[in-house]
């Protein structure tokens, strides 16, 4: 081929592309950045952008057309976890190379997909620590929307919370179907959960669409970040420009990137984005660093190795470093997840984020959680000898590899 | 705790040996029992709607094998006592026995249609977008059961039945038209086409010749005349001149309950039938 | 045995377009599934392992809208809930590719699937039991949708629940089965669903062979199953389901107990769809919940009135049509293929009041003599 | 007052009316006959405008008819009763009659329809579908004359009525012709009844107008040859 | 030197504009805007015991986040909107500096902690306030932080107190201090506890159950004794909020389905694309803010009307477009309208892109209208289920007084008949798919106050409508009312225990049942003609 095909596996419709439809569009402005360099082994780079509609098995079936019909050399795609889910087997089986972008919950390490989004510890346990020490947070109300991503991640807080000695009564939990709208008895819940004496934080991990409710909720009922502050691990810049931030300012989120954080990198790199949406107004977030990360990684890979096949630029992959958007060096670890910096920031009455906390140096990924009985001995590690996404260190055995 | 026992006690009901569990029983064409040469006893039928009392401690006895004609007002309540013998209205109070043995009232619709009674709507309602043949193939009189009907097939003594009655009602040369192109007319013959092939013991007929020419009326009135004897039927209608030609023993509806019963003659000089239904001109004529 | 030869043999009279349909989709399968293993890559005639696959997936969803179409357009049973028992036939399927994984998770552990293993489960809940048999699997996968469906049929039916409200229970019911498997405790895998799976009865699940062998034996049982319920619908029965859809008081009043039709007719038509559902799964390589959300059932609808309800082969093709429509609108135009597939509905629904298929009738008539409909109802 | 010229009509595929003139004498009471399914309804329907007619035109004194939509030909002056009376079922009485009001710009009912047929008054609040059919045939007729119509149609309006209302039935509408001029159109089977009502008859075979004349005229010869099966 | 010249105009401005203020002050001030974040805790502390109340204007503006400083002088500025523009006063006179731009200043930062820090000074400052409402505010806001010196102040203000509220809860605090100093008398602290008796403030609660654990038996039983009364009136007031709450969900259900208890109830249009007219509303009353940005409290006011128009045009479009060539195919009409949705939804996406748009909330909405500690019901659901109430009255007015409502049934159950009857069909069958989609982008106001306003929007709405039609029995609009907050009540008190995802299906199953006891809905229609 004369161009180099990357695929765009992001949903432009149904109810993810509210989130997904940006990452297409950072993708193809990323594409367009490394056409004006020259492109790639002399190559033009080009983008074959597909719509699996939020559907999951389509991902799949999206995955292989993109494989299979249009050959392309990478895929950068998905958000939620089930996409990535279902994707999987089809990554593997046809050897390909995927770049998923979103923080999520760990426990997996494929070695055709790199993960540039946190992994738990890079993101709730930082964040948790956070609450505890500088707010001197004593309960806890873990609310998430009921799926794989926040039952996991709550999973691993309540255990490292426990470890930390509070007590059972002193930590809520709570589920709320997708796109739960009417937050009104949850938010009276937690309000009179805070109520009891002890400084009170709410750690959510509720989902993309129901999240305006539930602050609007929280602003409604006047719970301010003094009394109860609300840490996010799904809420960005993006979320938060379809919200009155006024009634939320405090409110914190955990990320490893915030648009306002001031570095020469960022300011050029909102300024691209903000030209190429035409929007002046246009808002950058987490899973667009990852993105940018990821794709920059990518092609370096692909420099060194000399090919965009994909054992060779995985291998490559391996080591990368890439300057982050806010400072510092990314490097991809052998578990195919990045060292970040973890930040955590304040709501602003402007829709942005003031980092109000970070991380010393950089965060290493882990695919397996410490916290988990299950994952606890298992690493991933893509270089020889193990060469295995979940190697067991106490029985010293690889499980579960398709290849 | 008595809730317990109930509840026990329905148990023991569903698990009594002596008896199958209705979906499990053997739909057997059932025996009607007419030892009494009786064989339809209605006894104090009531029934209102909202307040309107539409029968009214309503009795009326019908011998087998006669052909009874039953008239009264508009809204005298004919169609709502077909309605409570077929099923399709719960009564407030009242018995409808069919024969000695089968209490109706008991019954829904395809039991009671199961043990012949078949019924002709005042509005003739047929399937629409299935063919003459189709709908009077639907009507015989064969086991009605889903497996069955599945497996069913047309024996030749069935299809000549339906032969014979496609002559009989005039539709020989629609029977593989859609009875919802037929005219209103041909609908209404159609429908009793449908009560012929599904050989029924009781006949009840709402208003068969509404929208009949007079020669069509007329052999209405000869096809119900051949039918009682064997069969048993109930007709109502309006159209005294038919109601002449075939009635021995007409039964005069008011307001919910009978207001007379009797012989034609007797009945067109009734006083009381002549005021609320009759009007004085017909009754000269 | 015979008996049964016989009754298939007198049902041919009818539905005359089934046999030469039948014969198209099986010479098409016979050819695409050639194409795949026999010839080279880089031949013009060679059909992907992508396409083959694809194609299954079509099959699925038409033997799915032939379920609906049996229930909605002979029956008159309008169910925006299918999508339900096409997923649990799914998820047993998908139960049995779970346990097929045996050891080879990435926990490894020998008896529970991963997504048990990092929830903490300590053992397997019982209604997994058994599902390692393929046999057992496959019972369930009609059974289960069966069973729902008698139930839910039984009580409503009975109760003589009919149109919209009939429509929206099941609607009901699809959206309380999308919430519950949501839910992690009950033991489905939750939102991700059921996935990565290797193997089927031995076979690799990612080999061509077993692709197409999936494909084919995908074809075979929508021929089959086209085939017998084509016969099933001309005979009595389905001169009963039609009296049912367009006057059901009257078939009643002739003697027929017309909620047990329905709620057989229902039965069949889940089990229909729970065995779409359990060879979709192995091609797709996932079930998860949103299989069970309604708007996918309300889909399925679509599909069979894009194609033409109350014709068997309409259902199939229109769920075949749109479902390629879609493939090739969202890789076409991905920005704007909603606009091209909201269209076509709007247009088949104007201009083609009897589906695709009733084009056919309608060109022909048309050439006869322009036609004066009625302007009321 | 109506003159229908050359209309044909199809269902389907199906031809129903031929070619059909009629002219339908003002202030006259014209009794349309014919055997069941000579196309009599369809006639009516192309008349009220509720079946489109593939060619030929209808004319009302100088209004072309056919070019417009039925609710246009309702203000026009044509009242209907439809055979099987299509009573809006979940509409109470009143508001079935209320229905046709903005056709005369009235706010109240006219008192005339319960002079006409008291048994409205007395089932005013009942639902139309409840009544028994007789009653919803003397409602049907009552709701047309709401639009005080110059012509109306009457499709076997005796269908399923007891002896004295038909008798009634039949006096009501000689009286609307003789005290309002009231032109009227009638398919009727009932010869007895057509003879004392009807002033001219219409014969009807195969989607034509086969006879026409003043009703005194009707002989056995003709029913024989038109009516009998 | 820099350093120097620029501290010295620093001085020379500061002495101009506040020469109240005292050399140390200045200099915590000037400090102020180089300070680290973990710094500054301290620095409010030593801003509060040098500075006091002059300082209070600062305080605020550091405490909402608009305290800034000049990026060349340092001086100490405050952002202020007028117009829609940020604009920049001195904090001390309140005087605009016109030249400064955003460009030209720095924020001071805040964060939760000192937000904390920063309320209680307010709070100590305004004890004195001249506004009762404010010293109440001052005084509650101290409960938490009751120290020897607060305690002495409150002592001390308490006497000279003339207003009862705020002396009752100057009582509540007072008492508070003492029944938990040890070295009191048992008889003292006894007192102290009987008056806290009837207060529901959390902190009261809060006190009182470290009480129980008292070492003096006394002090335990009293407050355990105390405790029950005000358990058994909180709970009370927790019933009242589920209702409310159980309400306020209900109005939602009731403005989201009344439009389709029109189009799909009496129309008999199975409209898949009603979801889609909410979202319409929605997004109107987004695009009404962008055209009134200075106005936001009346924009809403203007979007309900703006909504009816563009979501009920849209309707009549929809109807005149597509619905009216399917008459008497009801199933089909679910087909195109599904079709119509999909496209509204991409139309949307397109021209507004696939992002949440921000719809901001009137001042007035905001908030809520507290009763007691307790008990506060939020506003914008009051006035929500309000509106529904009234969106509801109105639409039965509608048709039952204007020929409308009469005209669309008779059209509904009889089309062709109706026509003869002189009823312009196609022009109720407009007006009536117009009134029902106007009716649901009315709805979409109101949404976009509690919701996200995206492409979605409409999904998430669709189904509920329907099931609440469906519920309350179709054709029926009361049924649509009873239904709606039948449901929401139902939700609201299921959630609680069993949580909200287990509450959603319990309330699925219970529709399910309950429909084969009542197959035609909590309202059927009655008579012959609806077997
Ligand atoms: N479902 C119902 N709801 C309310 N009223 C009803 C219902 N069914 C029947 N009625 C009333 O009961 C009365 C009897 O009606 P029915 O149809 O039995 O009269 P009928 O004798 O058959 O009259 P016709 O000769 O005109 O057909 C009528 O007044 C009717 O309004
Ligand atoms: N909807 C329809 N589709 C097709 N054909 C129809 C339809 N309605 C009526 N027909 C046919 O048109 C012919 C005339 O019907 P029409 O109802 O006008 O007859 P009619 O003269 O009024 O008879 P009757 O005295 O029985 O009322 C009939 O042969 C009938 O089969
Ligand atoms: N990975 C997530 N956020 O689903
Ligand atoms: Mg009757
Ligand atoms: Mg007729």
């Amino acid at each position: 081929a004369d161009t180099i095909k990357v695929g765009v596996l992001h949903s432009l419709s149904g109810t993810m592309a509210i989130s997904e439809t940006t990452l297409k569009d950072t993708v193809l402005m990323m594409v367009d950045e490394q056409n004006k360099k020259g492109g790639l082994l002399g190559k033009k780079l080009e983008a074959v952008v597909v719509d699996p509609a939020s559907n999951w098995p389509l991902f799949a079936e999206k995955a292989r057309e993109l494989l299979t019909e249009n050959d392309v050399d990478v895929i950068f795609g998905g958000w939620t976890s089930v996409s990535r889910k279902s994707v999987l087997p089809v990554i593997e089986e046809l050897n390909g190379l995927m770049f998923y972008p979103v923080q999520y919950e760990g426990e997996e390490s494929s070695k055709n997909v790199f993960y540039t989004g946190a992994a738990p510890n890079q993101q709730a346990i930082p964040a948790v620590n956070y609450l505890k020490d500088e707010l001197g947070v004593e309960r806890w109300v873990l609310a998430g929307t009921d799926y794989v991503y926040p039952r996991t991640t709550n999973k691993i807080l309540e255990a490292y919370l426990k470890d930390m000695g509070v007590a059972d009564e002193d930590i809520m939990i709570n589920y709320t179907p997708f796109g739960h709208s009417d937050w009104q008895s949850i938010v009276s819940d937690i309000s009179k959960f805070g109520s009891e004496g002890k400084k009170t934080a709410v750690v959510s991990t509720i989902n993309g669409d129901a999240n305006v409710p539930f602050y609007k909720e929280l602003g409604n009922q006047g719970i301010s970040s003094e009394d109860i502050p609300v840490v996010a691990f799904s809420v960005g810049e993006e979320e938060l420009s379809g919200l009155d931030t006024e009634p939320l300012v405090g409110h914190l989120a955990a990320w490893n990137y915030f648009q306002s954080v001031e570095t020469d990198e960022n300011e050029e790199f909102i300024t691209k984005w903000q030209a190429f949406t035409k929007n002046p107004e246009r808002v950058s977030n987490d899973p667009m660093e990852a993105t940018y990360i990821g794709f920059n990684m990518w092609v370096n890979a692909v420099t060194e190795a000399g090919t965009t096949d994909v054992d060779a630029v995985e291998q490559a992959m391996i080591g990368q470093e890439t300057p982050n958007l806010t400072g510092g060096i990314a490097v991809m670890n052998k578990n195919h997840h990045l060292s970040k910096p973890v930040l955590i920031g304040e709501i602003q009455d402007d829709g942005q984020f003031e980092t109000v906390w970070e991380t010393d140096g950089v965060v290493a990924g882990d695919a397996w959680s410490d916290f988990l009985p299950g994952s606890k001995d298992l690493i991933a590690d893509w270089t020889a000898p193990i060469k295995c996404g979940n190697y067991n260190t106490k029985t010293k055995t690889c499980s579960g590899q398709n290849y | 705790m008595s809730a317990l026992d109930q509840s026990i006690q329905g148990l023991r009901e569903t698990f009594r040996r002596d008896q199958v569990w209705p979906f499990l029983a053997p739909e057997q064409a059932a025996k009607v029992d007419v030892s009494n040469q009786m064989i339809l006893y209605v006894e104090g039928l009531n029934l209102s709607f909202d307040g309107f009392k539409a029968l009214n401690d309503l009795n009326l006895y019908v011998k087998d094998g006669e052909l009874r004609c039953l008239i009264g007002a508009n809204g005298a309540g004919k169609t709502t006592l077909m309605d409570v013998i077929t099923g399709k209205t719960q009564c407030d109070s009242g018995t409808v026995y069919f024969g000695q043995t089968h209490n109706l009232l008991t019954k829904d619709e395809a039991d009671i249609a199961q043990l012949g009674i078949g019924r002709k709507f005042q509005k003739p309602t047929v399937f629409e977008e299935q063919t003459v043949f189709d709908n009077l193939e639907l009507s015989l009189k064969t086991d009605k059961r889903v497996i069955q009907t599945l497996f069913a097939r047309l024996s030749p003594s069935e299809i000549d039945r339906i032969d014979e009655v496609l002559k009989i009602i005039g539709l020989k040369d629609q029977r593989f038209m859609k009875a919802g192109a037929l005219s209103h007319g041909q609908k209404q013959w159609l429908e009793i086409g449908m009560l012929l092939v599904s050989d029924p013991r009781l006949l009840l007929i709402d208003e068969p010749v509404a929208g009949m020419t007079a020669q069509e009326t007329e052999r209405t009135a000869e096809l119900l005349t051949s039918l009682a004897g064997e069969r048993t039927v109930i007709v109502v209608e309006h159209d005294m001149e038919f109601v002449r030609s075939i009635a021995r023993t007409v039964t005069v509806l008011h307001q919910g309950s009978v207001l007379a019963e009797g012989t034609m003659d007797q009945i067109q000089n009734n006083k009381d039938v002549i005021e609320v239904y009759l009007g004085e001109e017909a009754a000269e004529a | 045995m015979s008996k049964v030869i016989k009754w298939f043999s007198e049902g041919r009279s009818s539905g005359k377009y089934t046999l030469p349909f039948v014969i198209l989709l099986l010479a098409i399968t016979v050819l695409a599934s050639g194409a795949n293993l026999l010839l080279p890559p880089d031949s013009p005639l060679y059909v992907s392992t992508y396409s083959i696959t694809l194609l299954g997936k079509y099959l699925c969803y038409a033997m799915l809208a032939l379920a609906v179409d049996i229930i909605w357009g002979y029956c008159g049973i309008l169910s925006l809930g299918h999508g339900a028992f096409f997923a649990l036939g799914g998820y047993a399927m998908g139960m049995y590719l779970m346990r097929q994984i045996g050891d080879r998770g990435v926990y490894g552990h020998p008896v529970l699937p991963d997504f048990m293993v990092f929830l903490d489960w300590q053992e397997l809940p019982w209604f997994w039991l058994g599902m390692d048999q393929f046999w057992f699997a496959m019972i369930m996968a009609v059974v289960v949708p069966g069973l729902l469906a008698f139930v839910f049929g039984w009580l409503a039916f009975r109760s003589r629940v009919t149109g919209v409200y009939l429509s929206i229970m099941t609607q009901a019911l699809t959206y309380a089965l999308l919430l519950a498997f949501f839910r992690n405790e009950m033991g489905f895998g939750g939102n991700n669903g059921l996935t990565d799976f290797k193997e089927i009865i031995g076979f690799d699940l990612q080999a061509d062979s077993t692709r197409v062998s999936l494909f084919v034996i995908t074809a075979l049982m929508l021929a089959l199953i086209l085939v017998v319920s084509q016969r099933i619908l001309s005979s009595r029965l389905g001169k009963v389901t039609l009296a049912v859809r367009d006057a059901e008081a009257r078939t009643r009043f002739i003697g027929y107990r017309t909620e047990r039709y329905k709620v057989w007719l229902f039965v069949y038509s889940a089990v229909i769809a729970g065995v779409a559902g359990a060879l979709y799964v192995p091609q797709v390589g996932i079930i998860n919940p949103g299989e069970f959300s309604p708007i996918n059932s309300i889909e399925v609808v679509i599909w069979v009135a894009v194609g033409g309800r109350g014709t068997l082969i309409g259902a199939i093709v229109g769920a075949l049509l749109v479902n390629y429509a879609k493939t090739r609108f969202t890789a076409i135009m991905p920005d704007g293929w909603l606009f091209a597939l909201g269209a076509l509905f709007v247009l088949v629904t104007l201009f083609l009041p009897k589906g695709l298929v009733g084009l056919y009738g309608q060109l022909k008539s048309k050439r006869r003599q322009p036609s004066g409909q009625e302007v009321q109802s | 007052m109506i003159s229908i010229n050359n209309v044909s009509q199809l269902y389907g595929g199906t031809q129903i009316l031929w070619d059909l003139n009629l002219d339908i004498v003002p202030g006259s009471i014209t009794c349309i006959m014919g055997r069941n399914g000579v196309g009599k309804t369809t006639l009516m329907k192309a008349i009220m405008g509720l079946l489109p007619i593939q060619k030929g035109e209808i004319t009302m004194g100088d209004e072309a008819l056919h070019k417009q939509s039925a609710e246009r030909r309702a203000y026009a002056g044509i009242g209907y009763v439809p055979q099987g009376r299509d009573i809006f079922p979940m509409l109470t009485v009143e508001e079935n009659l209320r229905i046709g009001l903005p056709v005369r710009k009235s706010k109240e009912i006219p008192e005339k329809i319960f002079e006409l047929f008291p048994v409205l008054k007395e089932m005013l609040h009942r639902r139309g579908g409840d009544l028994s059919g007789g009653q919803q045939q003397q409602l049907a007729i009552g709701r047309a004359l709401v639009l005080e119509p110059k012509v109306l149609i009457l499709d076997e309006p005796n269908e399923g009525i007891q002896p004295n209302i038909v008798k009634q039935i039949g006096d009501v509408i000689l009286k609307l012709n003789e005290e309002e001029g009231l032109t009227v159109i009638l398919i009727e089977q009932k010869l007895g009844f057509a003879r004392r009502v009807g002033k001219e008859f219409r014969l009807m075979e195969k989607g034509r107008i086969v006879a026409a004349d003043k009703m005194e005229n009707l002989n056995d010869e003709l029913i024989k040859q038109y009516l009998a099966v | 030197m820099k350093v120097l010249i620029s501290l010295f105009l620093f001085l020379s401005v500061f002495c101009n504009t506040a020469a109240a203020l005292t050399p140390t002050t200045q200099g915590l001030l000037q400090d102020l805007t180089e300070a680290k974040l973990s710094k500054m805790p301290d620095m409010v502390e030593q801003l509060e015991t040098a500075g006091g109340e002059e300082l209070l204007p600062v305080f605020r503006a550091w405490l909402e986040g608009d305290l800034h400083y000049t990026r060349d002088q340092g001086r100490l500025v405050v952002e202020v909107e007028v117009k829609g523009e940020d604009t920049y006063q001195d904090p001390f006179t309140a005087e605009t500096i016109a030249t400064l731009t955003s460009r030209d200043v720095r924020k001071i930062k805040v964060n939760n902690k000192l937000r904390g820090l920063l309320r209680g000074v307010i709070a100590r400052i305004q004890l004195t306030s001249k506004d009762a409402g404010v010293r109440e505010g001052a005084v509650r806001a101290l409960l938490t932080e009751l120290d020897d010196d607060t305690f002495a102040t409150l002592e001390s203000l308490y006497p000279e107190e003339t207003n009862s509220d705020v002396k009752d809860m100057m009582s509540t605090a007072l008492s508070m201090y003492i029944a938990q100093q040890s070295d009191n008398s048992v008889s003292v602290r006894l007192d102290a506890i009987e008056r806290l008796g009837d207060s529901l403030e959390n902190d009261v609660r809060n006190v009182l159950v470290r009480l129980q654990n008292d070492p003096a038996p006394a002090i335990a039983s009293a407050a355990e004794k105390a405790l029950v009364s005000i358990n058994q009136q909180v709970e009370r007031y927790a019933l009242v909020d589920q209702l409310f709450f159980g309400l306020s969900l209900g109005s939602v259900l009731l403005l989201a389905s009344i439009g389709l208890a029109i189009t799909f109830g009496v129309m008999g249009v199975i409209n898949m694309a009603h979801g889609e007219m909410i979202m319409l509303g929605a997004y109107t009353t987004y695009v009404v803010q962008l055209l009134m940005p200075n106005y936001i409290d009346y924009s809403i006011i203007v979007a309900i009307p703006a909504a009816f128009l563009v979501s009920g045009l849209m309707g009549v479009l929809i109807e005149r477009l597509v619905i009216c060539r399917l008459h008497g195919r009801p199933l089909e009409t679910l087909l195109a309208t599904f079709g119509i949705s999909l496209i509204l939804q991409q139309l949307v996406r397109t021209i507004f892109s696939p992002l949440n748009r921000q719809v901001s909330a009137p001042s007035w909405m905001s908030g809520s209208w507290d009763i007691n500690p307790v008990l506060s019901l939020t506003l914008n659901r009051l006035y929500i289920l309000a509106f529904a109430l009234l969106v509801f009255i109105a639409l039965v007015l509608i048709l039952k007084k204007s020929s409308l409502g009469l005209n669309v049934r008779a059209v509904s159950q009889n089309r062709s008949m109706a026509k003869a009857m002189g009823v312009k069909t196609e022009w109720v069958d407009a007006m009536t798919f117009g009134l029902g989609s106007g009716i649901a982008g009315i709805a979409g106001v109101a949404l976009s106050q509690l919701t996200n306003v995206g492409p979605n929007l409409g999904q998430a709405y669709i189904i509920d409508s329907f099931m609440v039609v469906v519920f309350g029995g179709v054709g029926n609009l009361l049924g649509t009312l009873v239904a709606a907050f039948t449901l929401g009540i139902a939700t609201k008190f299921l959630e609680p225990t069993t949580g909200a995802v287990l509450a959603a299906i319990l309330v699925l199953v219970f529709i399910i049942l309950f429909i084969q006891k009542r197959p035609k809905g909590l309202f059927p229609q009655k008579g012959r003609a609806a077997e």
